[in-house]
């Protein structure tokens, strides 16, 4: 199979549904070429930076019957359009009793890793899955990006898409013909008895190095990448923990209120999963701090392989 | 009788009828048949009727908290308002909504909103749909003074500007928000000369003249439709009541402000108007005003004889499938 | 001890914190009478609606020496401030290499229970607790909420004060003496042996019903209210179920990635809490909905009383 | 020499400092010296130079991602802000901000800003404090034009226009933000139009010559200390290099555009004037220049020298105790 970067593969999907469907618009400050110059100016408009009014503007669009995705860019900027998403967006399905649909796209970079400091490599999906009427999707490959953010785009309601900014020139399989993944099943990367991790978007991969790493010795680790927290699918998880008895959550976002924080009560709040828990389950996540600018700060702020690693073998030591 | 007669009627059998709904759903709300709380439109009749009459069906309009006049002359059904209002299983919102909350998709009237200025960039969003449907359809969005302090009233300005949205922005002002006088939260007199900032044509106009609404209106509709961009009008007016229908906020505006504010009434200068041209005689007025308290009578029985949400609803419509 | 209401305590921490400092100002659109009256236009200002530029102003009052306490009202009101809290003042000390202090106090209120619908019901406070840099209390009592204020105003770090709307008439003992309640130490409100319960802001108040009533049952309920969630006192809970061997967290506020999934993973991650628990902890919460408007579903979306109690009796039956 | 004379030569020394400071970050960036990213200021050197030569070290400036610039004119420490791009313990913000976040509150630098508009709320509460304060202290920001959309622009406008904040709002309008044409960003020739909107006085100058900002300035900033309130100024410059130092983001403006600003740069015209008035001769440009240079290239071996941070200092300044 062709093999496509995150990037390619998230641009195609666009394309593919644009082409789909010309209700379809897609704000952003930055225009991407490729769209621009296939379905023009007045479908792919170039937004000043005032991502509260192209945010809000995203909300009367798909009111009225299109089909809008907006490119936040980072995360970050999306704090000042917040109440635009989580306020609005989030909760006018309901407020209006489902009398109309909100297709909305929110596209948002996120993730450490390039000395972008405190402001710039956020991973908010957390404080977005405290907020009911928003979808979440959080692929970690292109494979994924791309089936996720299709099934996104005609999605009827306000689907969230953080895709991890180190994981953009990333190359994986992709297939040449039409796919959609549905939300809410995860991906079992790797079966394994002895220990169940859920890792989230970039922590996926360093989960997969690990079990590679720890197969030789001997431990056989499960790798299960839910790939949307909104919904969750948390029976693959329970299922997985009531097999193995052992739960490790990878998550680069902080830790207080995280998704982890969320994984492990839903695991431990399962009666049957609870019972065969042989250890205590443990996160390993982004510390409770702002990101640091420099590389020797920043690389301790987040989980990495050797933190993973270690969780996994005190975890097997009980 | 003449179109511009039949205009003057039509507006005012719809202002009467907003100021009967607004007058028996605070007596409701006092009598706490009415949860939550309600902001009231009455004295500000004449700017929802004006500017709506200028609109068509499938036109649509953006309101604030203060948005049951929005729905009624945007043409909104009474029962289901009512209904909502009273947090009924058959309001338009199925009880989710409230007061604070009424849509009704259906005739272009796209939200209530509970958030000051929130409404101005869904707006923009609805212009910009009409935009590229291609049609000469427009948008309006009606906001408060205190709004105008918001960021979000800045840059929906500033995006409408550069796109020419077919979108009129109605600021009514009644000067004040909440109990922040408009000329402590500006240094500028009135909201209107902030069009400038954003190149488009700005206007100020009574608010409580109807017909002045309507004509001013129908040249910033008749702009948008010919795909000439937005504008801005500031129709100064007055609300005659606290800020919502409850006492956990004072209202500090000054007593004879209000009384002569009460003397500008809208419908009565109209009312005025149509017997002193002869377009309507006292006792046809009362007609009209007797069958608009009638309908508004019918849409509260209509809402007490409708039941209640089951608890359970709260589940559904989280997200739509 | 005389009794005064949850409203003019929180009144009386400012004026007594006002007197002491007088480099505190205040902020908000509806001005406090007996502040404005006090202390002066200068220092007590009303500001427009624009949550953003009084928000931020915070921020530079703070950086040049002030202690601003902004009263945004409805926490609703704050997400279009969002970012001056969560991209600014929490992480400004951490990104200029703790050069300078920020002091900051944002009071927001929040909760359902009065059909103020969906925009004006929300129980933000899990959103924060994923952003480090904002300490966050959380008061359910008179007494609770003019020490924490008043430590809060003294804090050199931006701190959140939620205050739940239910509680703003509620009147308790307060004494006159001056006093100030340290952050990080949790009010055990009631010993019990068969069940640890945290309940936060009002619902401490329903598990205190709940205790009394089960008490008749012959339940032994252990009631712990937090009082403050960053900092939070992981011991005492921790420390209590190691003692009862069950845990019930009840919060109005969203479930997922809420402030009950944080306390379950930081209860069941202890060797020491996991090890002595007999049954799977279970949470209590709001639901993943926007809070509807209409009475009946409005109190079915937030816990009750007896959805407490059904829980611990379901617990104890383990 | 007159004052007027040491002025243009004090503020040719800085501005040589910024050009070479940030060549050298530029090239240091390239030779993938320092981390993240780092946005060039060549090319507006007048500006913030200009500026700041109004100011005293107790007024309060706010800057924004283009900061190094603002910095350096209000007298920043070149080692300590070298440190920090380079992500040293002995940085201004011991390796926590970098380039974007640079700080001094010692000289009134209340710090860079990653977020685009975000500095406008502070920098007015910085004025706020000034006021309180009582004596005449004045707050300056710095932001660009694409900052002008935000609606944080509008909102702290506004706010210091009613409250006669003492603060000088400085656009710096370099034409672009990122790719986007301020022209299309704004449906007004000029951002300083704006200023009609706030009632307070709005200037267009030209933002390469240095004695025009500054003349333009000393009113502003003489107006502020004198309780007269705030002011817009818009100064017209152009940013030589990409939007930031990466090549992640294209640079899509003509680039004849770039060649003609460059043309006008700030600091060959301010040598010409300088040498034309004999204020100094070339060779004491070239001297003065060189001793920048030496500056500069002390501060990045200071930087080099200096360590980097243990990883467990990420724990430490999230709060401050
Ligand atoms: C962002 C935000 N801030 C504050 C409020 C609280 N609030 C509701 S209505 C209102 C006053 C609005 O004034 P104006 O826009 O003039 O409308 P009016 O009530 O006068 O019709 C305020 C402050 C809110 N709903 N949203
Ligand atoms: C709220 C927000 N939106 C978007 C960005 C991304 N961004 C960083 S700088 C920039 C351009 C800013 O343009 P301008 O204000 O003109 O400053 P210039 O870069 O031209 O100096 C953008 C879009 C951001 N940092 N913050
Ligand atoms: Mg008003
Ligand atoms: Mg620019």
């Amino acid at each position: 199979m062709r093999s496509i970067t995150f990037h390619q593969a998230t641009l195609e999907a666009l394309q593919e549904e644009f082409r789909r469907d010309h209700k379809t618009v897609h704000l952003s400050t930055d225009v991407p070429a490729p769209l621009r110059q296939e379905f023009g100016a007045a479908r792919i408009r170039a937004t000043p930076i005032s991502e509260s009014s192209f945010v809000g503007a995203a909300t009367g669009l798909a009111g009225s019957g299109f089909r809008p995705v907006v490119n936040i860019r980072m995360a970050t900027f999306g704090f000042v359009a917040m109440d635009q998403m989580v306020n609005q967006a989030a909760k006018i399905t309901y407020m209006f009793g489902g009398q109309a649909r909100f297709p909305i796209v929110y596209r948002m970079s996120v993730g450490a890793g390039n000395s972008m400091a405190a402001q710039h490599s956020i991973n908010p999906y957390p404080m977005f899955m405290n907020v009911p009427g928003l979808k979440i999707i959080l692929p970690s490959t292109p494979y994924d990006a791309k089936g996720l953010l299709k099934t996104a785009v005609r999605d009827d309601n306000p689907v969230m898409s953080f895709e991890h900014s180190a994981l953009v020139d990333l190359a994986g399989e992709v297939p040449e013909e039409e796919y959609l993944i549905p939300f809410g099943e995860a991906a079992l990367r790797r079966r394994g008895s002895d220990v169940t991790v859920v890792a989230l978007a970039r922590m996926a991969h360093f989960a997969m190095d690990v079990a590679e790493e720890l197969e030789k010795e001997g431990v056989s680790m499960e790798v299960i990448d839910p790939r949307t927290l909104v919904p969750l699918d948390t029976q693959a998880i329970r299922d997985s923990v009531a097999r193995t008895g052992r739960l490790l959550v990878v998550d680069e976002a902080c830790r207080t209120c995280g998704a982890a924080a969320e994984i492990v009560s839903r695991v431990v709040e399962d009666e049957a999963a609870f019972a065969r828990l042989k250890a205590r389950p443990v996160r390993v996540c982004g510390l409770d701090v702002p990101i640091p600018f420099s590389p020797p700060m920043e690389r301790y702020a987040v989980p990495d392989r050797k933190r993973i690693a270690a969780a996994v073998r005190d975890l097997l030591k009980r | 009788m003449s179109t511009r007669k039949e205009l003057l009627v039509e507006m005012y059998v719809r202002m009467i009828t907003i100021r009967r709904f607004e007058e028996r759903v605070a007596e409701d709300f006092q009598r706490k048949l009415i949860p939550g709380v309600v902001h009231s439109y009455i004295g500000q009749e004449a700017v929802a009727v004006g500017v709506c009459a200028n609109l068509r069906r499938e036109d649509r309009i953006v309101s604030n908290h203060r948005g049951h006049g929005h729905c009624i002359a945007k043409g909104a059904d009474l029962d289901r308002m009512m209904a909502e209002i009273h947090g009924r299983k058959t309001g338009y919102c199925k009880g989710k909504g409230g007061s604070m909350h009424i849509a009704d998709f259906s005739i272009g009237m796209l939200g209530a909103n509970g958030i000051v200025a929130a409404g101005l960039p869904i707006a923009a969003g609805a212009a910009m749909a009409a935009q590229l449907e291609g049609g000469d359809r427009v948008a309006v969005v009606f906001f408060g003074d205190g709004a105008c302090a918001e960021g979000e009233f800045h840059e929906s300005l500033n995006l409408a500007s550069i796109w020419r949205l077919p979108l009129v922005f109605v600021c009514e002002n009644n000067h004040y928000g909440v109990n922040m006088p408009v000329r402590e939260a500006m240094a500028v007199q009135h909201v209107a000369e902030r069009a400038v900032a954003y190149g488009m044509p700005g206007r100020v106009v009574d608010g409580n003249d109807v017909e002045g609404v309507y004509d001013t209106s129908a040249q910033a509709v008749a702009r948008a439709r010919a795909g000439e961009g937005p504008s801005l009008l500031e129709f100064k007016t007055y609300r005659w009541r606290g800020h919502f229908e409850a006492n956990t906020i004072l209202d500090l505006r000054p007593r004879d402000e209000i009384e002569a504010w009460k003397e500008k009434c809208p419908i009565a200068a109209l009312e005025r108007k149509l017997v002193r041209e002869e377009i309507l005689s006292p006792k046809q007025l009362a007609a009209i005003d007797a069958q608009a308290l009638a309908r508004v009578e019918d849409s509260v029985r209509y809402a007490l004889a409708s039941p209640l949400p089951e608890p359970e609803d709260a589940l559904e419509d989280v997200f739509c499938v």
